[in-house]
């Protein structure tokens, strides 16, 4: 379901398989665990190993967001195949998160506070 | 009619995935396209999630009962539960109104966007029974 | 008791697929082996094609339904037709006895082999149900 | 469902996907056409694409085979997955069958009669 990394001051979430009611309340915790206790402050969602998402999954990752984004954290996604893009689309998060063709390069652009500037 | 299923399980968070499986097989004896199956699955998924979490509050105990009918190029599926109900079902369709602030509100907005039409039937105290059909692309 | 289904289709042979889909996603929420899994696929296909070949003579208008039950380190399988059942279970269930020439008469022959236990109840005239229990090998 | 190949005087059915009660009429009657029509001896089953296969299913390969074996034709089978090979051992078909390790291999042997010297 959820495997997290941690550079510098960005958190990376890769998740894994049908995102749905199944696993949310697991997610949410694992993820509001990790965030308490690593010293991050962006937020990126790696999708690639993920076949579906619902509304109840993209709760979790807008709920997510929005405790980063008081601190001024940003939200990154990536791996977005064509049933993930479309909700992420549909749910409005495409628009206020940004998109990278990889984790690391989501890594190296938030965590390098460049475009903060 | 071509054919048609009844599903009936216990509102268990498991059972969101069981009843997307056993729908998409369904549906792919029609032989829709890769973007319809996903359709039909992000519907269903929000149905059901709905009735165990708004319907029966997260309990197990309710029965959901999802069933389909396959036209010839055209599915209905149909979600039920005995759970609690709406008042008002006009507000509760409206984009991003959730009674659970931890939930986005987008469910039936998703339904609609997925479905080509959605009704919902409910009563409060007695239960739901949401109504969806798609028509599906003619390529044979 | 962890968690139960019950799907009820027409007789038509499309659905022995859909019940094969539905029991495999069914038995994967407590992580079978491949070998389970494929085990409990093989027995429910020939249960059901049964069901449909003999117990309503290949006419697309009866019921079949299929339950499941889930136990920690176990699943029942349920498959019952409302057909015209059998005289004789004990020699229906003999390897290679088939009523039909183009058969092998190895169904239930499969289902035991894939199956712990397997148990008939039929009623001629009424219809038939069978009873198969599979334990799964305790990993966790 | 099927493809053929005809190759001398060997039959290839190359059969796709679950092989059970939905295909096992148009299955039988496509092989039964193939052998009114080809002039072959020897029969090969191709399960490299199979996922799985009923009894119902097996009872559309055995009869096929019956009506090849009374003028002496042989059964050739390959590319068995472990639930495939499950049932053919259970149902006695690999007893009376072949197994080879390719389709083609299959053709060579059985059509090159070598076998039946
Ligand atoms: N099956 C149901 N039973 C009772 N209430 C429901 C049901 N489905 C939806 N509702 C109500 O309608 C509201 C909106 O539903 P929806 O658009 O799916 O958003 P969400 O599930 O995110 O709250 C829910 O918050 C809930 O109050
Ligand atoms: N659901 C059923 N209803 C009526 N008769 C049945 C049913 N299932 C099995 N039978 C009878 O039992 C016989 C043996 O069944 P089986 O071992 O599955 O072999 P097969 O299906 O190849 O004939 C069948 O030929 C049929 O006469």
């Amino acid at each position: 379901m959820l495997e997290i990394d941690s550079v510098g001051d960005v958190l990376v979430a890769h998740l894994h398989g049908e995102i749905d009611l199944k696993v949310s309340d697991a997610l949410r915790e694992a993820l509001d665990r990790a965030l308490e206790r690593l010293p991050v402050r962006h937020l990126v969602f790696d999708f690639g190993d993920v076949s579906f998402i619902d509304s109840t999954g993209l709760g979790v990752v807008l709920g997510r967001y929005k405790k980063v984004a008081g601190a001024g954290g940003r939200l990154g996604v990536t791996g977005l195949r064509p049933p993930v893009r479309r909700v992420l689309e549909l749910s409005g998060i495409l628009r206020i998160s940004q998109e990278f063709s990889s984790w690391t390069e989501a890594v190296a652009v938030l965590g390098g506070g460049g475009a903060d500037a | 009619m071509l054919n048609r299923f009844r599903l009936e399980f216990p509102s268990r968070p498991d059972n969101v995935g069981l009843a997307r499986v056993t729908v998409a097989a369904f549906a792919a004896q029609i032989d829709p396209t890769l973007e319809e199956l996903d359709d039909i699955k992000g519907a269903v998924s929000e149905a059901v999630a709905n009735a165990i979490v708004h319907g029966y509050d997260n309990s197990p105990d309710g029965v959901v009962t999802v069933e389909g009918v396959l036209y010839g190029d055209a599915i209905e599926v149909f979600v039920e539960d005995s759970g609690k109900g709406m008042e008002d079902v006009g507000q509760a369709m409206e984009p991003e109104f959730s009674t659970d602030p931890e939930r986005l509100g987008l469910g039936f907005s998703f339904m609609q966007t997925f479905m080509d039409s959605v009704s919902v039937d409910s009563v409060p105290g007695r239960g739901t029974r949401v109504v969806m059909r798609k028509q599906f692309a003619r390529r044979h």
